[in-house]
């Protein structure tokens, strides 16, 4: 089972990658104008979608939907929401982890709890390929399979194919030459380039098996690997039109912040290395397929401690090695920094709040990139991981989780508000709605998080692939120029209402709803719960209730500006048209799916959300030991059980606010943008500054220019000044000094010294011999005289000097 | 032609002493005269007359080779030679060049020193030994040159002294001889030469010249 | 000084006009402008030197017997009488080309050699 | 002693020397035909070292893959050379060595091949390039001190003249930086080598050890050795002195012998100095901070070709003497100066990165992305995280590997950066980012290999780049927390530096600097060249150990010995003490997973306590180290 599956999923893994190669090197020449790089890729990626499928239906088939035991459910939620820590630290001392109480109560009791899982979750780990291998310190390229990779991988192929699809109509103008009207030269005229059809493909490809190598990914550094390659492949795709200055900007900035979020990644994972010396999630196993090395999960979750979160021995020990002086606290701190680090990358994978700059600027690439790379697939991968790595997170990890999300959601919603741009309202939805999974993770409910993530691919694709059409039909993202349209494309119009609804998650309250219902529900009720529970931060429910009512009214806002009244511009309406087949076929795929992807399958069930086969799988795939209450060391909060937001009267609640709040953001749409009885204007200048805020983004970007990149680049300037200016200044200064030295010094010693000898004696000699020359007269008559003086002083000599 | 040995602190006015002091004073007039004139050609006369008196001393002294051959060689050639130099250059402007005043307090103050200096050595040298004590151990030649003179011609002994043949009172100088034979030829052909280079260059002028015309 | 007259003919008397006359010559060539009369001061100078060789070398005057030179004194005046009279030549030579060139015979123009 | 690699190496070695007489004999002016002897040298140079490093190809200077052997020294072979001095010809190659001996080999290769624009004294060109080539191969080769550092400085003069002759308008200034700053590191290890020679005493060493480094050829002859008077015939009580690396190994990792304080008593040790100085002699070359402001000039000014080499090749002595010199001789202080080091490491790729972000020439950024990545290097051998009670080196040994690697992996990405900065400035003779822009359209196949390689630099996973940093600062944290948190931060303007430099360079509507025209597709050759870096960037991206096989058990080899080193010197005297050993069992215990329930009542709620992220290393020597340890020591140092 374990290589059927491995050996399924590593094909729809490796489909895409050799979809990339064939593409890179015969693109141009596969049909005419590359048009075959769209079936490579496209076959790649509906094989790879066949493939997962299989798996999917091997793994129900052999771990069934669930299995949940739902009739004993209530009693176990009743018995947890009464079981105090202290209770259940006194029913079973031993169950007590080191730093944490906890309880498990399903294993603990040797029972069966509420959703119906006897001993570890089932998941299939080991590895493909040793990238790197010292010894004991081993970087793998592995798997990690369980419900929720089988599930994201279907999902991922699913929505990627209906995107390949969409993207043969949508990229049509790339198959021949393209005249770009953003992009004006420097003689006025658009820039006139060949079309690019087969690159996009290429690139897509190359994303989708990024993508699901995160997905497959058996250790962290592998996640890692595929974190920068799906990050490598969203700038090759929004820098699609490389000609244009916004885009390759809206690149660079996706990159480099996400690499801001990779730096707290590489951290964590510094962290995690450097004590725990395996990134594997399952464990390591040798070529017998035993264990030789617990994974991480195991190291923190230890089934002998009934997967009670704990500090893992090893890190504790590399405290001690570290010298700390209270190894526990540090090995414990040591997790939180591992795992707010790799929360980090997931902040700028999924473009949470500080980090949320880059998405909306992502918009720049082409529609179907959007609807894949940035709502559906890649910026879903950071809550995925968060999924994923969740058996490390400790309370205070998953407190700061929620806050981030939360601050999220509130904050792209209101900015959702006043945007204009068609796609960025979307983005901003993206934005919204990533926070939503983010929080619903962080106050310990995994499976809804999970379930937005999985139910907010389909719907968010789908509106973003709505929104590709309406923009296809009206060359124009501006809402401001459209309206009407409803008349002119109709299918685009109905599915994306299925997609508006779904995202605000209508349905009827305890009965039934879309997709979106049930998850939003799910994520509100945990919220409810958690807010029961740390009375300190329950505002957060309120906010994230609030963000629900802004949701309905910026989506209807979309709707009706796009599709409602009469068309703002009479030229482009003229030109609008439906969209053809292919581009509108998977909008009626994925419009199915966001009405029915959590729908409770089960008759009898019809209203009991966790009745969804979705919910199930999900459930199933939870990580172990975290089905339970635990409570944080070091911040005083507590993680309430998932389950126990099922309780009638908290998800009542819950779903009863949602509803409300969501009708009421609808209503007000309705009013403003339909039924026109209030005048959007007047509101816009009744509240001017609110509205200003938003309109520029809360400011957030002219901000991060002032404080990190205009310093960042001054600081560049600084030390390239003080290169030249100091350390070059110095070097130079003292060959100069040097220079100037050795002159002077050559000038002492040998001008003056030297030269100043042998001129001193030939300018004696040579005044000796200008003395000389005086009696020199030339007059022989002198000279006479002179021999006679001579002779004589010679006589005197003679007769006086020698005789002496 | 002798004196005798006993006057030797107060001698007798003999035909010698007489004939000594006419040539010697005839040659120091002489000789100053040509100082003092300052006419060359005067000059070249009053040089004539002294180097004759001296001629005269040289017989006097007994050598009368010697004396003959001043005569001959210099008041008949060199002095004739040196006429000629004068007539050649005798233009009025050169016959009489003045000499300035300061030259000659020089001149005069320098050869009277000179003067001062040889005189008293004349008579250190000059004068015969106080006592006979100062005669031991002479040489031969001292010997014979203190003994009483024979007046004998010179000429031949000269002439076998200068081929080289050593007499009794004479060395052999016949490689001086030659050498101051080679040198005069050497001088004659330089004096030739010297004489004929300026003509050589108008001649070259000429030449030119009457290339030119 | 004066009773030289009265003493017989010695070397001292010869000396002693060799010495005027040499100072004659010196005097002679110092004051002479002349080329001539320079060249006469020479001739002068050596006899005047010649006189004191022939005196040296002479038997028949009152001296001195430790300063005599014999024959040997005759042999070289007549070297000096002989360079004499190749010096006047040379020097005659010099003074007419010196005379062409320069069209005087004033030794104080000839001064192109001056230091 | 039998030297069955003597020529085969040394034929290797001065193959590219011997050549530069038969470039003498051919036509001053018949280029074409000069480069391509050459080009054809650089590559019998290289397919020999390929040769060499397939298995099965028999041969005495085979590279044998065997991990015991590769750990060892290979093709060893020794003539005397200058007897008086103990100076012997002496070379061979070990896992560490012998990669950069093919990477030599191979940038050579491609920069002569990348030489073909040379148009000026194309003879004297290559003559030199020759030369250079020699020099290169030596220094990686050469085991005697010595030799070796005849060969650092055989390689400096051609590099002044390639600078100087053929660089661009500022070269003399460029040519003269390079060389006095090269010359003052070549100075100052000049100093440390006599120190170290007229302290060393081969004497000291154990018959074995004089066997390992090669001193005497075996066992037998030892005896011989020992007995017999040194060569001037002194007392047989005279030190030995030597410059065989090998033996100054051994004698700084298992004798005092270069302990003893140098100035005044109690001062620094030899070591400690002859460490100081060599270090700054390498880390010139490397280049770090403060000492790196030859390289943007150097680099700026020289042409394609050397800067190819400069950056491919000559960076890497600077790493390799680290390694191979610095640490193995001096292990004392390099204990001692670890946190130097690092700092440097880590300074210099904040440093690089930070400048690199401010240029505005194409090539001085990528020298000084050169600068930053180098930085990774000295970072990744300078993680001394080994310490007591453990003495866990697994670490180390990874940032060691890594480091290599990542001299490799930035041999191959700066040389194909430069190469590619080449191409373009051949065409338009400027190299202003400013002035570029529309690249893609123009060049396209050049502006993918360009994107390609300059993601390597990046160090974008599955390329080459990705492995050495992610390794080097992985194994950081447990040297510093502090320095692997900034030496990750680099990652965030790593990306910024490259990502903007393409951007104005390759992406933009159109090209808006001088001789637009000039913007041809790449020709034949050109592509030729790119082309095998980038196939061996991916190759080392996504098969790393095709590379550690080779270089692993040598390091490793390394970082055993100067560990084990660091275990002789802990002291004894506590190592009885229980509850090390008790912990030390138990992360053994935690290591093996052979789990048991530990009984949890004695697990205490800790206080919260002040949190320290930063903590220092704590001293080697305060700490204990476990008896069994000990006893293994002491049994080692027996034998």
């Amino acid at each position: 089972m374990e290589s059927i599956l491995s050996n399924l999923l590593l094909l729809a893994w490796l489909l895409p990658l050799a979809s990339f190669c064939v593409i890179l090197f015969f693109g141009p020449r596969l049909g005419t104008a590359g048009r075959g790089a769209a079936f490579v890729a496209t076959g790649a990626i509906v094989s790879g979608f066949a493939l997962s499928l299989t798996a999917l239906i091997l793994w129900v088939g052999t771990h069934g939907i669930s299995g949940a035991h739902h009739a004993d459910s209530a009693d176990t939620h009743a018995a947890d929401q009464t079981l105090s820590p202290d209770s259940q630290v006194a029913i079973d001392p031993s169950a007590a982890a080191v730093h944490l109480v906890a309880a498990d109560h399903g294993d603990a009791h040797g029972g069966d709890h509420g959703h119906g899982r006897v001993g570890p979750k089932a998941a299939y780990f080991g590895d493909w390929y040793t990238l790197v291998d010292f010894d004991r310190l081993k970087i793998t390229i592995g798997y990690y399979i369980d419900a929720l990779t089988v599930l994201m991988f279907t999902m991922v192929t699913l929505i990627a194919s209906c995107i390949h699809f969409y993207a043969m109509g949508y990229m049509h103008d790339e198959l021949h030459d393209v005249t770009d009207h953003e992009v004006t030269l420097s003689n006025g005229e658009h820039l006139k380039r060949p079309g690019r059809y087969h690159r996009f493909f290429q690139y897509l490809s190359l994303f989708c098996f990024s993508m699901l190598g995160i997905v497959v990914a058996g250790n962290i550094a592998m996640t890692f690997v595929f974190w920068e390659l799906v990050g490598i492949c969203s700038y090759f795709l929004i820098g699609f039109y490389i000609e244009r200055k916004s885009a390759s900007t809206a690149a660079n900035k996706a990159f480099i912040v996400n690499r801001v979020g990779d730096f707290g990644m590489i951290i964590g994972l510094m962290a995690l290395w450097g004590s725990l010396g395996t990134f594997s999630f399952g464990g390591e196993k040798n070529d017998a397929g035993d264990i030789v090395k617990p994974g991480m999960f195991a190291q923190a979750r230890a089934e002998t401690d009934h997967y009670a979160l704990k500090t893992p021995e090893a890190m504790v020990e590399s405290a001690r090695q570290m010298g700390a002086e209270d190894p526990e606290h540090t090995g414990h701190v040591l997790l939180i920094v591992a795992g707010l680090g790799i929360f980090c990358g997931c902040v700028g994978k999924s473009a949470q709040f500080p980090l949320h700059v880059w998405l909306p600027d992502a918009m720049e690439g082409p529609t179907p990139v959007s609807a894949l790379v940035h709502s559906a697939t890649m910026v879903a991968a950071g809550v995925f991981l968060v999924g994923r790595f969740y058996p490390m997170f400790t309370p205070e990890v998953l407190l700061t989780i929620a806050i981030i999300g939360c601050i999220t959601l509130f904050m792209a919603a209101t900015i959702a508000i006043t945007a204009t741009d068609i796609k960025r309202v979307l983005a901003y939805s993206t934005l919204s709605q990533l926070g939503y999974m983010m929080f619903a993770l962080g106050v310990g409910g995994w499976v809804a998080g999970m379930l937005h993530l999985i139910t907010h691919a389909f719907f968010k694709s789908l509106l973003f692939m709505c929104s590709g059409s309406v923009i296809h039909a009206v060359h124009t993202n501006e809402m401001t120029q459209m309206g009407g349209l409803r008349r002119k494309m109709p299918i685009t119009a109905y599915t994306m209402l299925v997609g508006c609804l779904a995202i605000i998650g209508a349905g009827v309250p305890t009965l039934v709803g879309l997709s979106g219902y049930y998850s939003k529900d799910a994520i509100l009720a945990q919220a409810l719960h958690f807010g029961k529970n740390n009375a300190a931060w329950d505002v957060m429910f309120y906010v994230a209730a609030a963000g629900a009512a802004i949701t309905a009214f910026y989506m209807f806002r979309l709707w009706f500006m796009t599709f409602i009244g009469q068309p703002r511009d009479p030229s482009r309406y003229d030109h609008a048209h439906e969209s053809p087949r292919v581009m509108w076929m998977p909008l009626v795929v994925l419009a199915f799916f966001a009405i029915f992807v959590a729908t409770p399958a089960d008759i009898e069930n019809f209203t009991d959300p966790t009745a969804s086969p979705m919910v199930q799988l999900l459930e199933q795939a939870r990580p172990d030991g975290t089905g339970i209450d635990f409570s944080g060391q070091l911040a005083g909060v507590m993680m309430p059980a998932e389950h126990g937001s099922h309780d009638e009267e908290i998800h009542l609640a819950a779903g009863m606010i949602a509803f409300g709040t969501a009708m009421f953001g609808l209503l007000l749409a309705c009013c403003l943008y339909w039924w026109r009885i209030l005048d959007p204007e007047e509101v816009r200048s009744m509240f001017a500054p609110i509205y200003r805020f938003l309109r520029n983004k809360w400011w957030f970007d002219e901000l991060y220019d002032a404080i990190f990149i205009r310093p960042t680049l001054f600081c560049g300037r600084c030390i390239a000044q003080c290169d030249r200016g100091a350390i070059d200044w110095l070097i130079d200064h003292l060959a100069i000094w040097m220079r100037s030295f050795t002159a002077g010094f050559d000038r002492w010693i040998d001008r003056l010294f030297v030269d100043g000898l042998i001129n001193w004696v030939a300018q004696r000699t040579y005044a000796l011999g200008i003395w000389l020359r005086k009696p020199q007269t030339g007059r022989l008559r002198q000279y006479v005289v002179f021999i006679v003086v001579g002779t004589m002083a010679m006589y005197l000599l003679a007769t006086f000097g020698l005789t002496n | 032609m002798r004196t005798g040995n006993g006057g030797r602190r107060m001698g007798e006015i003999n035909g010698h002493t007489v004939l000594f002091l006419f040539f010697g004073i005839l040659a120091c007039l002489f000789s100053l005269a040509v100082v003092f004139s300052a006419n060359v050609v005067r000059m070249a006369f009053y040089l004539i007359l002294a180097l004759a008196a001296t001629s005269g001393l040289h017989f006097l002294a007994g050598a009368d080779f010697v004396g003959t051959m001043q005569l001959v060689l210099y008041v008949g050639g060199t002095l004739v030679l040196l006429v000629f130099g004068v007539m050649l250059t005798a233009q009025n402007p050169f016959i009489s060049l003045r000499t300035a005043g300061g030259d000659w307090i020089v001149a005069a103050l320098v050869g009277g020193i000179l003067l001062v200096i040889l005189v008293p050595v004349a008579f250190q040298i000059g004068l015969p030994p106080q006592d006979a004590g100062d005669i031991e151990g002479l040489t031969q030649r001292e010997a014979v040159a203190s003994s009483e003179p024979v007046s004998v011609p010179t000429a031949t002994r000269i002439g076998l002294g200068l081929l080289g043949v050593p007499g009794d009172d004479v060395s052999g100088y016949l490689l001086p001889f030659e050498i101051i034979s080679i040198h005069l030829l050497v001088v004659l052909v330089g004096a030739a030469y010297l004489a004929r280079a300026k003509r050589k260059v108008v001649v070259r002028q000429e030449s030119q010249n009457s290339a030119g015309s | 000084m004066f009773d030289l007259l009265t003493q017989p003919v010695g070397l001292t008397h010869y000396l002693i006009v060799g010495a005027v006359m040499f100072v004659a010559g010196a005097v002679c060539m110092a004051t002479k402008r002349n080329a001539l009369g320079v060249l006469m001061g020479i001739e002068l100078v050596l006899n005047g030197a010649n006189l004191n060789f022939v005196a040296f070398g002479s038997n028949f005057l009152e001296r001195n017997p430790a300063y005599q030179l014999g024959l040997d004194g005759q042999i070289i005046s007549l070297f000096v009488i002989v360079l004499a009279a190749a010096e006047a030549a040379v020097a005659l030579a010099i003074v007419l080309n010196f005379y062409n060139n320069h069209s005087t015979v004033d030794v104080d123009r000839a001064d192109e050699l001056k230091g | 002693m039998d030297n069955p690699t003597l020529w085969p190496l040394t034929a290797l070695v001065f193959l590219p020397a011997a050549a530069t007489l038969v470039l003498l004999l051919l036509p001053r002016d018949n280029h074409e035909l000069i480069k391509r002897v050459s080009l054809f040298v650089t590559v019998i140079v290289f397919v020999a070292t390929v040769i060499m490093a397939l298995p099965g190809i028999t041969g005495a200077a085979h590279f044998s893959l065997d991990a015991d052997a590769v750990a060892e020294m290979q093709a060893v072979f020794q003539v005397s050379w200058i007897p008086s001095f103990n100076i012997e010809y002496f070379m061979g190659m070990d896992g560490i060595s012998f990669p950069l001996l093919v990477l030599t080999a191979f940038i050579g290769m491609l920069a002569m091949g990348a030489s073909w624009p040379i148009t000026k004294h194309v003879k004297a060109y290559c003559v030199l390039f020759l030369l250079l080539e020699t020099g290169m191969l030596g220094v990686f080769l050469a085991l005697d001190f010595f030799l070796f550092y005849v060969f650092w400085e055989v390689m400096l003069l051609p590099m002044y003249f390639l600078i100087g002759v053929w660089g661009g308008p500022r070269r003399e200034y460029a040519a003269i930086k390079f060389f006095l700053y090269t010359l003052l590191g070549s100075v100052l290890m000049l100093i440390a080598i006599l120190m170290l020679y007229f302290n060393s005493d081969l004497r000291q060493l154990s018959d074995e050890q004089l066997v390992a480094a090669h001193v005497v050829p075996d066992q037998q002859s030892v005896a011989a050795w020992r007995s017999a008077n040194p060569a001037d015939g002194a007392a047989a009580d005279v030190p030995r002195h030597t410059f065989n690396i090998l033996a100054l190994q051994q004698l700084g990792q298992t004798t005092d012998q270069f302990s003893n304080s140098v100035f005044t008593e109690g001062g620094k040790s030899i070591q400690w100095w002859a460490f100081v100085l060599l270090f700054i002699g390498f880390v010139i070359k490397v280049p770090s901070v403060p000492v790196h402001t030859w390289l943007p000039d150097a680099h700026v000014e020289a042409p394609t070709p050397i800067s190819m080499i400069l950056a491919g090749v000559l960076l890497k002595m600077g790493g390799y003497g680290i390694i191979r010199i610095c640490y193995p001789i001096c292990p004392e202080a390099a204990y001692d100066l670890a946190w130097v080091v690092c700092f440097i490491g880590v300074v210099s790729m904040v440093y690089g990165a930070f400048a690199a972000l401010a240029q505005k020439d194409f090539k001085r950024m990528v020298a000084y992305s050169s600068v930053s990545h180098m930085g990774y290097v000295v970072l990744g051998l300078g993680v001394w995280s080994a310490v007591a009670p453990s003495f866990n080196a697994d670490y180390w040994k990874m940032g060691m590997n890594g480091a290599m690697f990542q001299m490799i992996a930035h041999g191959i990405s700066s040389a194909g950066m430069f190469f590619l900065v080449g191409v373009i400035y051949d065409r338009v003779h400027h190299r202003e980012l400013d002035k570029f822009g529309g690249l893609f359209a123009k060049m396209p196949v050049y502006s993918g290999i360009a994107i390609l390689i300059f993601f390597a630099g990046l160090g974008l996973p599955g390329l080459c780049g990705f492995i050495g940093e992610v390794l080097v600062v992985l194994s950081a944290w447990n040297f510093s927390m502090v320095l692997a948190i900034i030496s990750a931060f680099v990652v965030i303007l790593t990306a910024a530096y490259i990502l903007w430099a393409l951007q104005r360079v390759y992406l933009g509507p159109e090209y808006k600097g001088p001789h637009p025209e000039a913007l041809t597709p790449i020709t034949p050759r050109e592509w030729s060249i790119a082309i095998p870096l980038c196939i061996f960037a991916i190759v080392l991206g996504v098969y790393p150990q095709s590379l550690f096989n080779y270089m692993s058990p040598s390091v490793d080899h390394t970082v055993d010995a100067l560990v084990e080193w660091q275990q002789r010197q802990a002291p004894a005297a506590l190592a009885e003490d229980d509850d090390v050993q008790r912990e030390n069992a138990d992360r053994d215990r935690v290591l093996r997973r052979d789990v048991e329930s530990k009984s949890k009542g004695e697990r205490q709620q800790p206080a919260p306590a002040q949190v320290r992220l930063g903590w220092n290393r704590a001293s080697h020597d305060a700490l204990p180290e476990p008896e069994s340890r000990r006893a293994a020591v002491t049994q080692a140092g027996k034998g």
